[in-house]
């Protein structure tokens, strides 16, 4: 039991904890913690990789922007705890083994791909973020334009959606 | 050394876990989060493999994912906005103007 | 600057009246007349100068025939249709007929349509079929002659369904029609045969290659593929030139406009036919048989017609019958092998026959519309110019000397006489048919304009048309007083001066032919037929002044006593009812039960309509899935999923899609 | 023992280290507290705390003790776990954010180790990232405090402070770029030994002069990320009550508050190591009698401290302070007479003269300006900060380009 091991599944288990409990808790803003959690541990887990710079970016947008505009949307919304409907028939037993039979031919599609490479596991970290900015800006530069487009787009959309209509 | 079958297994799972919250939970905001941690998942396979392949390709994706999943995030909870605003309810089954 | 520029831009004759139709067609709704007016005659009216031009140039250059490829319209394999036209004597004759007396009958037109709706409409349609029917008469291949051909038919019928709010015009623009696709498709069938006999449709390639390359003449009766070619073309002619059978669409056509009976139906289009024939008389000269037949049809029509004329009381419709015979003297003349006669018979008629139709016109005109002799009577005095054209006429046709048509018939009656191989079944019926012609000519002349007004004369104010009605009357009378006489010196032994300017085209007439062994015989013979001819001529006359003119009522009393024949008569045979028996009937009865009610509403409905309901029903199914939540679309989002990672998974074949991702 | 103390000697440094950070920080914060109000009184020319001992000096011992012994009520229907969760959410956040940054270059020998200054080693390759990435997550103890303490008041500061420090996030995050583009690396340590890159220039080497525009935006965009006067609107108390904190007492108040200093030190380390040449000092290199400035410094503060406590009105403090002037001095004392450790002793010594000079404009600013309205706040971020720090990098990487194109520097 080496100690990148144990990080990693000390890590991975506050992942999955985390997503679970994003499940079992019925106020979103437990939920929206949970979801923090597993992308903190995320964060680690890229640091753990060697992919410093990816683990930051992980933190600072989703941690520290996206989750918080959840947190925000709740909390502007007041909203209250989960209502338990079920009118829906199909998201009962039936999508509980699709979601089942998903995961797992997710999980043997990936499993059977990744035997091939065992063997070409690289070992050392690789100055990521010098070599990341350099793919972006080289190789990504015309997706991540656009990208760059996209976001502006979807801002002006988010504003327009949001604003309440002058009357 | 961590083989990559963990992570991929884990990001499997993670996967696997948004999945079923996307589904079963019913709150909008809720939904939304587990379409996050789906991203997150792929995001971690993405991470796992460019590591396992030497190259850097996988964790530039990962980053044109996060973006996505900003703006993605940016307009959905404007939509989300909207819908409490006029429907006074965050509950996807009783947001069912879709049907005949 | 070629030194023959109107040769070289030949194609600019037909293209003027494209032009002034599509002007007046698409602007001409918002003109008024006059301008209409200027752009259709003036169209014409340049394309008849630049026609008159383009003859001074083609003597001037003094080819046996000028043949021009302006481009290539279809290309398939070593076939190739181009726009090619060309210019002979036979197309001199044919354009200046065609441009002139178009000319003049525009002229004319817009005097006698004045007071008519949709008058941009008449002109563009007449601009249209003058575009069509030069196409025709220039064309240099059987293909491009094939459009105008169809063109000058499609016009045809707009412009007898020119009054489309009248049931019968409707119907009559419908017969003549569909009568012309009978004839038409034979036409197509014969230019097949023709091309793969020849494998080509250039009138030069065909006529060369069947006359040098030495084709053997089919003999009489034998039945080959020249002989083939020439009965379908023919019978495209007849359909054109309405002869038995197909005669019966030109007298309703008198439904149109008078002007168009005169331009279309009397002048130029109904002799395509005849054209045609002149045209491929290589073709015909190979095929004895074909000529027989050309010549008994013609002959037999001529008659037929005839006697119809006889006893019709609408003024047109006599002339009607009286082209139809007219065109039979024509293919007579032809099936003969005076194909000269023929073409100088189609001149003489296209100006009298035009005459008589503008005549008839100004005379309906002045009846303020009615066209039924019985109503009329007595006009002489009131218009006098128009009766004295008139009379010009038909005396011209009647075949009166020294007017146009007695030449013209006169050459067609000796040729037939000469050539139908002994027995002169074909002359005798010619000159009966002369001798009817005069009569019912006559009959409409004095029922017409002498005898006591059967009209009332407080409703009907008779009044003498406008100078632009009279003026184009003049000159064709003129024309149809002079026009004959380029062939009378043939008469007293000279030279037959149309003939041997037809000669390149056809060889040397008939008429010399036989003078070739002894010219005086021939002169004595031609000089008995010629009397013979005007006797008949004369003898018409005086029956029908005796039976109109002394003793009126004496035609009633007749027609009692010969009942039977009479209706007959009246009713033209009973031959539409006879095809409304025979085909129209039957044809009905196969498309309303086989083609109606059992392929379209049973079979092709049935099938959409299936299809429809079908659709409907799977809808009503699956719209339950809408159900408008959701997580129940999520759910079906993840099916999908599983489908396609299933298919990645359990791919069959050899290239796994992952692995080769991760690779 | 021995052994253990060689296997995990790291570790236990590493313990050893949080620990006395932890209580210098703390420390450091109490004394703030006095620090802040003395010089906000002074500058509303009062005396500000006086009575506690000499000068007020042990005013935060009383404050801490009155915090510990004060009654901790829970308000009635509060999300417990999150109404405990978000003040140590707060506070963790903010010492963990100390933890990364580097407060000396060259590391003391102790048994055998390499011993940094500060907790973190200092070329940690993401060192600015990690710590933008810690005061990112820093808004949740606002946010949730602000939710979970179900009191409209808490409510609307918690709303007014999470969208104050997201928006103002973006504002410090681009402005800093032009630094970054400068040193070419995220690593705090490089950024410093950038700015020494002409060693001669010496304060004329720094940041400041050429990201001026970058430093304006930075320091604005930090003091409202740290909900500071003159962008104190959540616990606006004119408005709400307190804000996001109205709800809490006692020790969990106290947590607040501590984070909030501590974040105001991290903002003030962060602008004197981005921008003023972290622990360089203001003199060329090359005058190394400069040196001497520290320990002058001090001994001159410790004899005024003696010459000030001899006539202090109260006996008690006529005996307390010339023993502390008499430390003073003597540690400048000590040394001079060690050349080695007085060498040692700059670079920390200079960071922490301009940290204290950076939380002396902190507190000046709250004794001076006025606080702004919420959509003032707002546009002020949006509209000026965040095109003004583009037009930063913008400039920057212009002039950077420049740089390499024509004078191939680099």
């Amino acid at each position: 039991m080496t100690a990148p091991l144990l990080v990693f599944f000390v890590l991975a288990g506050l992942a999955v904890i985390g997503a679970v409990s994003l499940i079992l808790q019925k106020h979103p803003i437990h939920s929206a913690l949970s979801l923090i959690v597993v992308m903190v541990a995320l964060a680690g887990l890229y640091l753990l990789l060697g992919a410093e710079f990816v683990a930051a970016v992980q933190i600072i947008v989703y941690g520290g922007a996206i989750m918080v505009l959840f947190v925000f949307v709740i909390m502007l919304l007041n909203a209250g705890v989960e209502e338990h409907t079920s009118i829906s028939k199909m998201a009962g037993a039936p999508g509980l083994l699709l979601v089942v039979a998903l995961a797992g031919l997710v999980a043997a599609t990936i499993v059977r791909s990744t035997d091939s490479i065992q063997g070409t596991m690289q070992t050392g970290v690789m100055s990521s973020t010098s070599g990341v900015s350099n793919m972006i800006f080289r190789e990504f530069v015309y997706p991540f334009e656009l990208t760059s487009f996209l976001i502006l787009v979807a801002v002006l959309g988010a504003t327009v959606l949001a604003q309440r209509e002058k009357s | 050394m961590v083989p990559t079958n963990y992570y991929v297994i884990l990001s499997a799972i993670l996967f696997g876990l948004g999945v079923f919250a996307f589904i079963f939970k019913r709150n909008i905001i809720t939904i939304f989060m587990s379409i996050e941690l789906m991203l997150n998942a792929v995001n971690l396979a993405f991470v796992a493999f460019s590591q396992a392949l030497g190259k850097l390709d996988g964790q530039v994706f990962v980053l044109f994912v996060i973006v996505v999943a900003a703006a993605e995030a940016a307009v959905g909870l404007g939509i989300i906005i909207l819908i409490a605003r006029n429907r006074q309810t965050l509950n996807v089954e009783r947001v069912n103007l879709l049907k005949l | 600057m070629p030194t023959y520029p109107m040769l070289e831009y030949l194609w600019i004759i037909p293209l003027l009246p494209l032009l002034g139709s599509a002007v007046n067609g698409l602007l001409g709704a918002k003109w008024s007349n006059k301008i209409v007016n200027s752009v259709a005659t003036g169209s014409t009216g340049l394309s008849f100068l630049a026609a008159l031009e383009a003859v001074r140039e083609f003597f001037e250059s003094g080819q046996q025939l000028f043949h021009k490829e302006f481009f290539t319209w279809i290309a398939a394999g070593n076939f190739r249709a181009g726009f090619d036209l060309q210019m002979d004597q036979l197309t001199v004759v044919m354009v200046l007929v065609v441009t002139g007396v178009g000319w003049l009958i525009h002229i004319y037109a817009t005097g006698y349509m004045a007071h008519e709706g949709g008058y941009y409409r008449f002109f563009s349609y007449l601009n249209l079929f003058m575009f069509f029917m030069l196409i025709l008469v220039l064309a240099a291949n059987y293909v491009l002659l094939f459009v105008g051909w169809e063109g000058v038919g499609l016009s045809s019928y707009l412009l007898i369904g020119f009054y489309f709010l009248k049931k019968s015009a409707a119907d009559a623009g419908k017969k003549a029609f569909i009568v012309n696709r009978i004839g038409d498709f034979g036409f197509m069938l014969g230019m097949f045969l023709l091309f793969r006999a020849f494998h080509t449709l250039d009138f030069q390639g065909i006529f060369t290659s069947s006359t040098l390359q030495g084709w053997p003449v089919e003999l009489s009766g034998h039945l080959g593929t020249l002989t083939f070619a020439c009965l379908l073309l023919f019978m495209g002619a007849c359909g054109k030139s309405a002869q038995l059978p197909l005669y019966v669409w030109l007298p309703d056509a008198m439904e149109g406009p008078t002007p168009v009976s005169a331009l279309i139906h009397a002048a130029t289009m109904v002799t395509a036919g005849v054209y045609v024939v002149a045209r491929s008389h290589v073709l015909f000269i190979h095929a004895p048989t074909a000529m027989l037949v050309v010549a008994i049809v013609g002959c037999a029509t001529a008659f037929f017609a005839a006697t119809i004329g006889l006893v019709q009381t609408d003024i047109k419709k006599v002339l009607a019958y009286s082209t139809v015979s007219q065109l039979g003297y024509m293919f007579l003349a032809c099936g003969v092998g005076a194909f000269s006669a023929g073409i100088f018979h189609l001149m003489t008629h296209a100006f009298f026959k035009a005459l008589l139709f503008l005549a008839a016109g100004s005379v309906i005109h002045a009846m303020g519309g009615e066209q039924d002799m019985s109503r009329m009577g007595g006009l002489r005095k009131k218009i006098k110019w128009t009766f004295a054209t008139m009379l010009t006429a038909t005396m011209a046709i009647a075949g009166i000397p020294p007017l146009a048509g007695f030449f013209s018939k006169d050459a067609i009656l000796f040729s037939a006489f000469q050539n139908s191989g002994g027995q002169h079944l074909l002359y005798l019926f010619g000159l009966l048919t002369a001798l009817l012609t005069a009569f019912y000519m006559f009959r409409l002349i004095f029922l017409t304009f002498h005898g006591k007004p059967r009209y009332d004369e407080h409703h009907v104010h008779v009044h003498e048309s406008p100078w632009n009605m009279l003026v184009p009357l003049a000159v064709l009378a003129v024309l149809s007083i002079i026009g004959g006489w380029l062939a009378a010196p043939a008469l007293w032994g000279g030279p037959n001066y149309f003939a041997d300017f037809l000669a390149p085209v056809f060889g040397s007439p008939a008429g010399v032919e036989a003078a070739s062994e002894g010219a005086v015989g021939a002169h004595q013979l031609e000089l008995v037929l010629a009397g013979v001819s005007v006797g008949a001529a004369l003898i018409g006359l005086a029956v029908a002044y005796w039976l109109y003119l002394k003793r009126p009522g004496k035609a009633d009393g007749l027609a009692h006593s010969l009942k039977p024949a009479y209706t007959t008569l009246l009713n033209k045979y009973y031959v539409d009812e006879l095809y409304a028996a025979v085909v129209v009937k039957p044809l009905l009865w196969i498309s309303t039960v086989v083609l109606w009610k059992t392929a379209d509403v049973a079979g092709i409905d049935g099938a959409v309509n299936g299809i429809a309901d079908g659709a409907r029903a799977i809808g009503d199914g699956v719209r339950h899935t809408q159900s408008g939540n959701t997580r129940s679309y999520a759910v079906w989002v993840v099916v999908g999923a599983i489908v396609i990672i299933a298919v990645i998974f359990f791919w069959p074949f050899g290239f796994r899609p992952v692995v080769g991702v991760v690779r | 023992m021995n052994s253990f103390l060689n296997t995990n000697a790291e570790l236990l440094i590493t313990v050893v280290k949080i620990a006395l950070l932890l209580f210098i920080v703390l420390t450091v914060n109490a004394y703030l507290t006095w620090f802040e109000r003395k010089v906000v009184a002074h500058i509303q020319s009062r005396w500000g705390p006086h009575r506690v001992g000499p000068h007020g000096l042990l005013q935060p011992l009383a404050d801490g003790v009155k915090f510990l012994f004060k009654e901790d009520p829970t308000p009635a229907g509060v999300d417990k776990f999150v109404y405990y969760l978000a003040p140590l959410l707060a506070l963790a956040l903010a010492l963990t954010a100390i933890a990364l940054i580097p407060f000396g270059p060259d590391p003391i020998r102790l048994l055998g180790h390499d011993v940094y200054l500060g907790i973190a080693p200092p070329d940690v390759n993401i060192g600015i990232l990690g710590l933008f990435a810690i005061t990112a997550l820093g808004v949740y103890g606002v946010a949730l405090a602000g939710w979970s303490s179900n009191n409209k008041y808490s409510l609307l500061g918690g709303l007014r402070s999470t969208a104050q420090m997201i928006s103002y996030e973006l504002a410090m995050t681009m402005s800093v770029v032009g630094v970054l583009l400068m040193a070419g690396s995220f690593n705090l340590k490089k950024i410093i030994e950038a700015q020494a890159h002409h060693p001669e220039w010496g304060i004329f080497g720094w940041n400041i002069w050429p990201q001026i525009l970058g430093f304006f935006c930075f320091f604005v965009a930090a003091i409202a990320e740290t909900n500071r006067a003159p962008f104190d609107l959540p616990e606006a108390e004119s408005e709400l009550v307190a804000g996001f904190h109205t709800e809490y007492a006692s020790f969990k108040f106290a947590m607040f508050f501590i984070a909030e200093y501590t974040s105001m030190i991290t903002v003030s380390c962060l602008c004197s190591i981005l921008f003023f040449g972290g622990w360089l000092s203001p003199f060329p290199a090359s005058w190394t009698f400069t040196h001497y400035v520290p320990p002058a410094i001090l001994i001159l503060f410790g004899l005024w401290v003696i010459w000030d406590g001899l006539h202090y009105e109260t006996i008690f403090g006529r005996m307390i302070l010339p023993v502390i002037g008499f430390v003073f001095a003597g540690l400048g004392a000590t040394f001079i007479l060690l050349p080695r450790v007085n060498g040692f002793i700059q670079a920390p010594f200079w960071l922490l003269s301009k940290i204290l000079f950076f939380l002396f404009v902190y507190v000046w600013m709250r004794g001076t300006l006025p606080r702004f309205r919420y959509d003032q706040l707002m546009a002020y971020g949006w509209k000026l900060l965040l095109p003004l720090s583009i037009v930063n990098v913008i400039i920057t990487s212009f002039v950077i380009l420049a740089k390499m194109q024509w004078w191939g520097a680099k």
